[in-house]
């Protein structure tokens, strides 16, 4: 056992549990109503859901899920596109898991595996540089999904293509960046929320101080939060404390992990490639610079240049996953969670992901 | 939004590390941590150490909550 | 667009379910066998029992054991665990061509040795071949027989407050099997748990009784072998997460790539509905084995209505949540 | 170099039998079973005996049937050719991902009819899904139990003189097969005979004493079948070329493509070693069954010493030769 | 030397055939037999007809052979 | 049932070989020994052992196996350079089932294939063709055995290919003819004959009248023969005749299918691509104009110019297949006959070959 699993110990966790509900009884008490945070992060909502900490605080605290899940967010549009590479003859598609059962218009790339395109899951972006040095008479193509965290280990890999002079290698990109996504979320005024409980793991390579404008513009409490039991309940107690205290600031509650500066180093390769983007995103249509794309001396790695993928406007369907992401409804009010959408038969990503809020519900909250 | 899973380092050579979770082991990369040693703690994401975790900020952040509560 | 198998209908979750019960069983018409792991035969008073599996583990040899050994102690295991004394079993081999001798003899002479540690005799065999790119090195199916113990075990029995007992950690053939696949680049000390049960169960059934239902939690782990288990008897149960046996390499090894021990494959472990009335003095029996010294009751049954049929976990910190079969297949993951 | 597993190691004939002698029968030690098409359990007085065979056919669809009827079909006769009614049977499939379910649909429904008519239950039943590449669209192996019927075989009765007996024309399975095969663009109407003949020997067996033994003489065709029963049985005999049942478009076909109608596989026949004095009772009952019209006295046995065990070929032109299995596989050829 | 087997020409197109080999059948290619007919018998290797069989000549040298024999 | 069956008829057969019985009978009064004829054709060779002639005759008339089988006698290193071929990455290997099972020095094509390189058994040359055309990112090459019967289906794969403009098509040429080893055999007074009987289907092409010089210049009676069972006896019935008549004539035995002028068709395709060439025969060295490679101008179908393949000496082994060809011994002399060498394990191409003597004798001839 190491330092670290004092996070996860449970008596610790059920005392902070009482604790929260305690000092959420007094926010109650005060105020009326329970104190609302939004979880903008899709590992924090699955955290919540699996440990039973959100169904254990349900009448004390209301959770809402954000828009923190990188297959969630990402629009229909960029997702049958890149299903669709893998139609493209002699194509190698290399994605993280995550992807794999994400439903396209017409299909998932799981099942274009399994209609026999080459499609392979790693584990690290690395690997899939490695399988383009190895397969020269192919293209290999990353489809790039991913927040600040991931991002740096994209543009690691574009750095290893580059040192290797491989021309068949390219990365779809198609990643996401939290600060536009939660201005743009504050500004619309759709989504009434007490606080923030700020994603641990992208504040790694954004550092504390990128949260600031929450505190100097927007004037909303916020929270970085590990993912450990101990460590939600801790995030979530110092949120409610906020609120109690009508204090705007940012609390790095998750500081052996997140520094103020953030990753440099990461940061600094992040700029070397790559460059701000205009992005669409599920539900929210396009937010300005809130993705990162190739620079252009770095085209060449550019899938989006290299291969002419069009595809339709995708049918609208009942899926409700662009309110979900924005935190606007709760999976069981969308018609179609678990009954013709279900992780099985997903019909939106948020049913698929391992961080999607419908599939958070189902696997942990389902109760029928 | 992003798995991260804290990793002791075990051994180190250049941009890569040996690190430990639990008992299971893997190489791991460390360009984005480039003054890591023997010993630390790195958070793993993709295949790659993101950060170093400060163990001393581990045990007071711990420290201060079971402070609040035996309040 | 034309329906295709897909990976995840082998993964034994979901859409393994599916797939049999809308192709096979219902082609088949073998309801009734379907809710064990092992058919009797409607012959001499249903005392004899059958069971097949094949055996396509990839990598061939992992740490603990090879497909050999397994394709033993899986079959042996679905006999075990259905209350039979496993007798004899036929192999099946389908080799790829290009495949190498010697590997085949090692994994022959692992099912031998497995086989005389089980005490089983493998009858028969059949040895087909197939062209490179055909198959993956080598296929194996066991098909066992075997005969009911004269302690039968008593699933209509299953009532409010039966005790679950798995029989030690869960998770180690899982993996052991990753860590032997070289693209994850995972290292880890376990081995396989792949072990053959019967003298395990026959020295438990010959000593106690109380034992309800029995399972080994292969494919789909602890959690789809149990949420099948809750649907075929029709009982709901409540797991205790704090008291699931995961070993810290487990427990390492799914933080890295995101995946729940709950669903990782296991082949030396039984999972068994027990009488509270008696689960002491069979968990202590089980323990008594070697193969089970890391027992330790896990949950309980909640109810045994009609409608009943779910399985929960009882988190550390006091909620619960359901419990579902594995949806699709563990894949390696970010987020 | 390397020793590896080559086709030829999978065709029936000398490689396969060396593979199964010094790779599977030695570990297994399951010498005397091996003798038989099925193996007798050590258990109930021997009545209980079983079979495996894993069906690798390629093309899976195929005039007159599909790898699921293959699949019962085949066990059903090792079963019945061993003396033996068929009671049950599993199925264990390897699926490659992409597999149309539609397809699976279709064979999981010739497999449920074929066992219907041969009044077999398929009791049990497994699948796997392997990744694209990794098998050939579906792989089944199925093993059947049955039980020895009261009319027991007389194995240890054969004598000089016994005739041999097979139940129809030759070489209608291995013709079709090549005749599916797109790339040699072969075409015939000949169908594969493959059918479920235990009725047919329970017919034969309930009503007339006298078969030694039985053989269906599937892969490396009558002629490796034969070689086989001689060596194992240890009895010398002799073929009639000329009164070996081969129909037309069988010759046909091995003359374009360079194959000997004798290595041919059949899926429907059984040759039988009968006494002689009961052969004519025998060929009539078997001749009465619609699945044996075609049976014909082949042959004899033509000595019983320890030293036995050749078969001889009496040539149109009243020479013998001898028979050997068939030696590596069958290949088209141009001279 | 040369497996070649008679094989009985049903169906004539360009440069092909449809042939009989005692109810086995097979399109093969006709470009050495240029003037082969519906009917006629071709000698058939490695997927073509070589020459077409003339079978009167067959007929005459059994008859031949017949009356050597019954000399 | 056709009219060439009567060819075939069991009681026709059985009357044939009395005849043939007679008649030799008569010889072996005249000159005190049994008659001996070669059978050049190893499909003649085939066909004697499998219907039992040759065993029925053996007090009678002497049967000899001549060099007419077009895998025993291609030397051992041209069958290691075709092999060898198999490991030119990204290439397609072709081949007649023939050539398979052949040892080389160092394995065989099914050990290749066992190993995983893509060698395909066709039934037809074109089918490679085709194959080619299919592939076209791989090299294909075609094993181009044969005598004449066979080369002129080479040279329309070739025209297939010509026309089809393939650039990844070639055939390894290590083709034979008749005339030239005749020649060499008659000439080194190594085999003592009475008589040839001429393989039938390669007369196909070439025509009654190519035989002439056996009669002008050798003196030897040949009569061309079939291969049903009565023909087989018709044709060493004429031979033992012309030889109690002391008549060196050549006999067309088979008319209805061997012309006098042979197939002219199949002559000129031939010629159109192929010029002759010195050929190394098994045990017997190089025979002046013994086959037949590209012309100049195909050069580019030639895969003895496109592919750099050098093979080792071969080692020397104990396998008499060279005399075996040259009808210099019989496969019961060799010391490896059915002891190191049988068909499942071959020393030498004659135990494997269909039309292989020593697979003759093992497969129809033994008796232990
Ligand atoms: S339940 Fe399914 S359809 Fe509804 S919002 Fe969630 S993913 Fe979309
Ligand atoms: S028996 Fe074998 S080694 Fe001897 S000559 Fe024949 S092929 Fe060569
Ligand atoms: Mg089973
Ligand atoms: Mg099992
Ligand atoms: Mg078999
Ligand atoms: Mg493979
Ligand atoms: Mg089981
Ligand atoms: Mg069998
Ligand atoms: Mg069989
Ligand atoms: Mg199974
Ligand atoms: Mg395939
Ligand atoms: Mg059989």
């Amino acid at each position: 056992m190491n330092n670290l699993d004092i996070f996860s110990e449970n008596d610790m966790a059920r005392r902070s549990v009482d604790a929260v509900i305690k000092l959420s009884e007094k926010f109650k008490k005060d105020k009326g109503r329970l104190p609302v945070l939004m979880e903008v992060c899709g590992s924090h909502t699955m955290a919540f859901a699996k440990t039973g900490i959100k169904q254990r605080l349900s009448e004390h605290v209301k959770l809402i899920a954000g828009p923190g899940c990188p297959v969630c967010v990402t629009d229909q549009k960029s997702i049958d596109a890149m299903i669709q590479l893998s139609e493209i003859p002699d194509t190698i598609i290399c994605t993280f898991g995550d992807m794999m059962r994400v439903p396209g218009s017409k299909y998932s790339l799981m099942k274009a595996k399994t209609e026999g395109k080459d499609i392979r899951v790693v584990y690290s972006p690395l690997e899939s540089v490695k399988i383009a040095q190895n397969n020269p008479d192919k293209e290999v193509v990353f489809l790039g999904i991913g927040f600040e965290t991931t991002i740096p280990v994209l543009a690691l890999a574009v750095r290893d293509a580059e040192n290797l002079e491989l021309s068949n290698y390219t990365i779809w990109m198609t990643t996401k960046l939290v600060e536009p996504v939660l201005r743009s979320l504050l500004d619309s005024g759709e989504v009434m929320v007490d606080g923030l409980l700020l994603p641990g793991h992208v504040s790694v390579v954004l550092g504390k101080k990128s949260y600031d404008f929450l505190m100097n513009e927007y004037k909303v409490p916020s929270v970085i939060t590990g993912f450990e039991p101990v460590q939600l309940l801790t995030g979530i107690y110092k949120s409610v404390d906020l609120l109690l205290h009508q204090k705007a600031e940012v609390i790095n509650d998750y500081p052996h992990v997140v520094k103020n500066e953030g990753n440099l180093v990461a940061r600094r390769l992040l700029e070397k490639y790559f460059k701000l983007n205009d992005e669409a995103w599920r539900g929210m249509s396009k937010i300005p610079n809130s993705g990162l794309v190739f620079k252009d001396r770095y085209a060449r790695f550019d899938a989006k240049k290299k291969f002419n993928v069009h595809v339709k406007e995708p049918r609208k369907t009942k899926c409700r996953c662009g309110e979900i992401i924005k935190g606007s409804i709760n999976p069981e009010e969308c018609v179609l969670f678990n009954k013709g959408c279900t992780p099985t038969h997903p019909i939106g990503p948020c049913m698929v992901s391992t961080e999607g809020t419908c599939a958070a519900h189902y696997q942990y909250m389902r109760e029928e | 939004m992003c798995l991260g899973v804290p990793a002791k380092v075990l051994e180190v050579s250049k941009e890569n590390a040996l690190v430990d979770v639990m008992g299971s082991r893997m190489y791991v990369g460390t360009v984005f941590v480039p003054e890591v040693k023997k010993g630390d703690y790195v958070l793993l994401h993709a295949g790659q150490g993101m950060t170093i975790v400060d163990q001393k900020f581990a045990m007071e952040s711990m420290e201060e909550w079971r402070r609040v509560l035996n309040e | 667009m034309t329906q295709r198998i897909s990976m995840a209908h082998g993964e034994g979750g979901e859409l393994t379910h599916k797939l049999i019960k809308n192709v096979f069983v219902r082609n088949f018409n073998n309801k009734e066998q379907s809710r064990l792991d092992a058919a009797a035969l409607p012959w001499y008073q249903n005392e004899i029992v059958m069971t097949t599996d094949s055996y396509v583990v990839d990598p061939l040899f992992f740490p603990g054991g090879n497909i050999g050994k397994l394709a033993v102690t899986g079959t042996v295991n679905d006999l075990a665990v259905s209350g039979a004394k496993p007798i004899a079993m036929t192999a099946g081999f389908i080799i790829e061509e290009g495949f190498e001798l010697g590997d085949l003899r090692e994994i022959a002479q692992s099912m031998a040795m497995e086989a005389r540690l089980a005490g089983v005799q493998i009858i028969a065999g059949d040895t087909k071949v197939v062209e490179k790119g055909n198959a993956d090195g080598v296929f194996i199916n066991t098909t066992g027989v075997g005969q009911f113990h004269e302690q039968r075990l008593e699933s209509e029995a299953i009532k409010e407050g039966d005790a679950i007992i798995v029989s030690g950690a869960i998770g180690e053939h899982g993996v052991a099997i990753m860590s032997a696949r070289e693209d994850l680049g995972l290292m880890t000390g376990l081995q396989s748990d792949c072990a053959s049960l019967n003298h395990l169960v026959e020295e438990v059934m010959n000593h106690v009784e109380g034992i309800r239902v029995m399972r080994d939690p292969t494919r789909g782990g602890l959690a789809t072998t149990l949420v099948e288990l809750c649907e075929d008897f029709k009982f709901s149960a409540e797991l205790v997460e704090s008291t699931i046996p995961v070993p810290m390499e487990v427990h390492g090894a799914c933080d890295i790539l995101g995946f729940d021990p709950l669903y990782l494959a296991n082949e030396g472990k039984i999972v068994l509905v027990v009488d509270a009335a008696h689960e002491h003095t069979i968990l202590e029996a089980i323990k008594k084995h070697p193969l089970g010294n890391g027992a330790q009751i896990i949950g309980r049954v909640t109810s045994c209505k009609e409608s009943s049929g779910r399985l929960y976990l009882k988190t550390p910190i006091g909620t619960t949540r359901r419990l579902h079969r594995l949806p699709g297949m563990l894949l390696p993951r970010i987020c």
